[in-house]
């Protein structure tokens, strides 16, 4: 048997697949289709602090390989979270992890603070880099001192594993990693979604109720699979690697360039059974290339 | 929630309904769950260059010995023209059962179903399940012309037929909110369920809703994901933005807020 | 009739289909395809002083919807353009505009000064976004000092239609649009490919020789369209828009979002004869949806 | 330059050779122009999920009174599977024709043709064409095993056959470079031709070089565009990094940096 086991900081993944944030729900609306305990984690729809209806319909646009949205992070807000669905989920046997946004700093250490009271939750990302909210988001996550601001505030109300959540939309990614990485944050996890725009030629108009929305899925994985290479270079903290995985292979190609664990985001759309698959395959890869425990697939591409 | 699944059917038929609707046949080589009208399907389109995303197609008819589920696909864009071209013995992939169903008639109901363009789907499939007498029921359907229609004449064991073209060449002339059935009787009606595209539904939702009669319509709104995990497919309730592919894609109209 | 022609600074052209500068050679081989004379015009494959090699083999992968190139603007060098290439391609009856690539300021100097010249040659191309040399390219057009020096530089001696080409792999690119616009660029050409990677999980090894390359095709189309959007909004000189051009929607798309001018790039791979075809269905969209004018499309996106 | 075509084809034929080759043969609507034992087509991929680009295949046949081309296509990948599952009647979009042909031999040579795998396509093709007479012409065919061996059995008749297995299940066991008619009678011929992986074109390129005789091989390097223009497919020669889609894919092995 293959060793699936890999660590993020302190936080023990059963394997290294687990599902991104804002494309698995609160991880139940995935149990209706898997075990949950099989994956080895789930990276939670994004929270903030109080109710947001999120941005006008419609809402996605789809595009070659890919799809645009501008959900704008709706969402019951964090209280609602706490009472409603944190019961129901807390005893799933995998890793939970909650997805942060604030519009200002004080938004995110709030909801920080609350997330801490929660034992099942052992860790936050805490998303910089959502493009499709009029405040914060992205803003945070483009320049360094934004970055580093959220991320020092945070750190000083969370003793958990903090997993800062980067933008692509940037000139030099790694540059940002490494600034959150000073800040105390215990890992990175990249790709968000890229700034995109659709236009219906035959209306004239944007696809989009907000004119442009965040990219995902294959179209994006050769930039996001770059971005998790020159990252995992540059910073000694686990990188977690997201952006296009389709499949198996796709996955340990993120591997191979420097993630620690990968998160599996537009795809289960396509196949909501996929984690579970690509769980699979990455046990038969291991087993045909004779590699004994997935650390050892780790940064490990040959150059 | 419920038990979903995600596997490939065989389709067992494909054949044309008229120039732009053929109706497609899959069976399942594990039991089938209960699906109900007003539920559907997420669609993985073969073979076709550069569409990304399954597409979403409302449960016609469901062979609970057969094992299939069959939908009527009308030629839209290029997925749901490439899914025309599928032939039997073909694999697709279905994620089902999705989304809720219409809310069931009462035994004494009289009811009235209003079907547009593939639209007709549920209302067929709400038609034969409903388990009212055929004097409960009137289908009143609704297309462009003569040749848009979809022939339902098997279904008049279940119900009484109507027929609105916009040009007149079948049943009365114009749109279904002016067939007279929907004019005159409104509120011989208990409930009213309807299905089709997004004017013809708001036009029937204004119409019921000051008569003050009971009224399903189902939305297709655009899907990413289909199982309630995207939040792309919102519409606008009292209860804030509802997902119409859990919370829907059935809804009363005095949720909505139109 | 409807009327193709538009203007981009000085340079008329035909109508707003060219062809993207690495993608048509030198435009002679498209002519193996089709009559130069039809489209708009070429944008020549980029030149240096002296020549380059450019990078070892293996220099593509393709990708979803999509394709990485490593070329590394393998060419003759100037001298030998003008000398063999130039008698043969300069009485093609539309616009010829050259692509200049430096490592150093003064490479792109000496470059202009010997293109300047060129009769035929109206207008040049100023690459300060290739992502696949070592030194300069890329360099350049990922900052606004950068951006700026080779631009005011370049200007001085040039007295042609100057075309800057930028990078997409930028924070903000309006920015550096502006910035280039400040020192006299006439007009803007967006985008360049994207930095990417890709990886052959079998081997372990990078699929390019220089383990990163440029992203171009329909995968990058939904960021290039943003991009070409927000620079269209930021300047007032005019765009010339790209990146992943399939089919006369999408050209229409990139001139509903303010593009003057498109350029069909790795397309033409699919199909050479593509740019032709492009400029009869946008001949057909224009009846069809009665325009008179390229111009009445050109930023009229309906928000 | 040559006027180079885009159109679209339609396949008259797609038959099993063995395991993995097929032979397709389509036909054009339009006179065919002249096409050299060498030259290739560049084959769009129809419906094929993630398939961009489009994939070189060696011209095997050409028919100008049926106006039909041939190749034969192995299944390498994702790309050459979905093409051999390609039916009759289907159109195809080929790029042709592309590259440079071999030399053609004097009318006295004796020549040696050397085909792995599917590089048998152009040499069957040269030999055909080649003008010269069956004791003038040997081939030499390499493959795994018998089984992966393509029946050119009619050939014979143009050329003298002889095989090489790794195995020995047909033929002398080994590799072509280490074949009797190779590792003897190198100096015989007057010119060698060669197709096949690259390896074996390596192989045979030293072997040959030490030998002084004449040698082309025939290059697969990974294209993107096929004419000319996107400078992927590069060779480092004598006269610098040429493009193998137009100064090749047939380079005489002295240019080679091998
Ligand atoms: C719950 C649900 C049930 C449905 N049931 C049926 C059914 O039983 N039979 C049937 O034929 N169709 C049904 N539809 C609609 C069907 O999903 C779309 O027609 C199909 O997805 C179009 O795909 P396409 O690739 O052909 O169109 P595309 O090429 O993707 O689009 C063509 C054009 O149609 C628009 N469009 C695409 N999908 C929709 C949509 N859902 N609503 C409005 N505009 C759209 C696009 O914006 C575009 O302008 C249903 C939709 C939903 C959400
Ligand atoms: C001038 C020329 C003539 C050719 N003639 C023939 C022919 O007559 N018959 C025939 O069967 N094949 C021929 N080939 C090879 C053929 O083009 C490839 O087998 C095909 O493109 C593979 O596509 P795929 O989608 O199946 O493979 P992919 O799924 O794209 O790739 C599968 C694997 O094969 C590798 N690969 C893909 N293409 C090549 C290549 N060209 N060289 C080396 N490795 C490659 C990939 O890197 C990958 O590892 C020729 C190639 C060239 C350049
Ligand atoms: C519909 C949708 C909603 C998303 N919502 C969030 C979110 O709430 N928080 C977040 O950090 N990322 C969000 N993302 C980004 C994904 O987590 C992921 O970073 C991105 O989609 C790239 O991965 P993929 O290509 O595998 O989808 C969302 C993506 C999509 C498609
Ligand atoms: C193989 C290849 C070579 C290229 N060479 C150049 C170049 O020499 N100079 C340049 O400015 N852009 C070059 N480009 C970028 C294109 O001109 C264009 O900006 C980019 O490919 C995006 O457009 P597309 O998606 O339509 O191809 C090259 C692109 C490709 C694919
Ligand atoms: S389609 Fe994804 S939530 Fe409804
Ligand atoms: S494949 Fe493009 S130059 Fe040869």
């Amino acid at each position: 048997m293959v060793d699936l086991k890999v660590k993020v900081h302190n936080l023990e993944f059963k394997n290294p697949i687990t599902l991104a944030s804002g494309t698995c729900g609160f991880a139940r609306e995935m149990a209706d289709f898997f075990d949950p305990a099989i994956v080895g984690g789930f990276f939670l729809k994004g929270s903030t602090l109080k109710n947001r209806d999120g941005n006008e319909y419609p809402r996605m646009a789809e595009t070659p390989s890919g799809m645009l949205n501008a959900v704008g992070l709706q969402n019951k807000g964090i209280d609602y979270f706490i009472e409603n669905i944190y019961p129901e989920i807390k005893d799933y046997d995998t890793q939970l992890i909650i997805n942060v946004n604030g519009s200002t700093v004080e938004d995110y250490i709030a909801l920080t603070e609350k997330v801490n009271e929660l034992d099942k939750i052992r860790g936050i990302e805490l998303n910089i880099s959502c493009p499709n909210v009029k405040e914060g988001g992205m803003a945070f996550g483009v320049s360094c001192p934004g970055a580093e601001m959220v991320t020092r505030e945070v750190r000083k109300v969370y003793d958990k594993t903090l997993i800062v959540k980067l933008s692509p939309n940037v000139t030099d990614i790694s540059e940002i990693a490494r600034a959150v990485e000073g800040q105390g944050a215990d890992a990175v996890s990249l790709v968000n979604t890229f700034l995109g725009m659709a236009i219906d030629a035959e209306t004239r108009k944007p696809k989009l109720s907000t004119i442009t929305g965040g990219l995902s899925g294959p179209a994006i994985k050769p930039i996001a699979l770059r971005m998790v290479w020159q990252v995992a270079n540059a910073v000694k903290i686990p990188v977690v690697g997201m952006g296009g995985i389709m499949n198996a292979a796709d996955a340990i190609e993120f591997m191979l360039a420097g993630a620690s664990v990968v998160q599996i985001g537009t795809a289960v759309f396509k196949d909501p059974t996929l984690p579970v698959q690509i769980i699979n395959e990455l046990e038969d890869y291991m087993l045909r290339h004779k590699v004994q425990s997935v650390n050892d697939l780790i940064g490990e591409l040959q150059i | 929630m419920a038990k979903k699944f995600v596997a490939d059917f065989v389709v067992v038929d494909n054949k044309p309904l008229n120039a732009t609707n053929f109706l497609i046949k899959a069976r399942s080589n594990s039991v089938l769950p209960t699906i109900l009208p007003g539920q559907f399907v997420n669609v993985e389109i073969n073979d076709a260059k550069e569409i990304f995303l399954r597409r979403p197609f409302s449960v016609f008819e469901v062979d609970y010995n057969q094992n299939t589920i069959s939908m009527i696909v009308k030629i839209l864009g290029r997925g749901s023209k490439k899914l025309t071209e599928i032939e039997a013995g073909c694999n697709i992939s279905l994620v089902y059962p999705l989304g809720k169903s219409f809310t069931y008639p009462a035994a004494t109901d009289k009811v009235l179903l209003i079907g547009g363009g593939s639209g007709v789907a549920p209302m067929l499939f709400l038609a034969k399940e409903s388990g009212l007498d055929k004097t409960q029921v009137d289908i009143l359907l609704g297309a462009r012309t003569k040749e848009d229609h979809i022939d339902v004449e098997s279904y008049s064991k279940y119900a009484n037929l109507h027929y609105a073209t916009e040009d007149g060449s079948l049943g009365e002339k114009g749109f279904v909110t002016q067939h007279s059935v929907f004019v005159n009787d409104l509120n011989k009606y208990d409930k009213i369920y309807a299905c089709g595209p997004d004017g013809m539904m708001r036009a029937i939702a204004k119409v019921a809703k000051a008569a003050d009669v009971f009224c399903e319509v189902s939305l297709e709104n655009l899907m990413a994901c289909g199982f309630g995990v995207c939040l792309c497919c919102i519409e606008p309730t009292n209860k804030g933005n509802l997902c119409v592919c859990t919370d829907g894609p059935v809804f009363n109209i005095n949720e909505l807020k139109w």
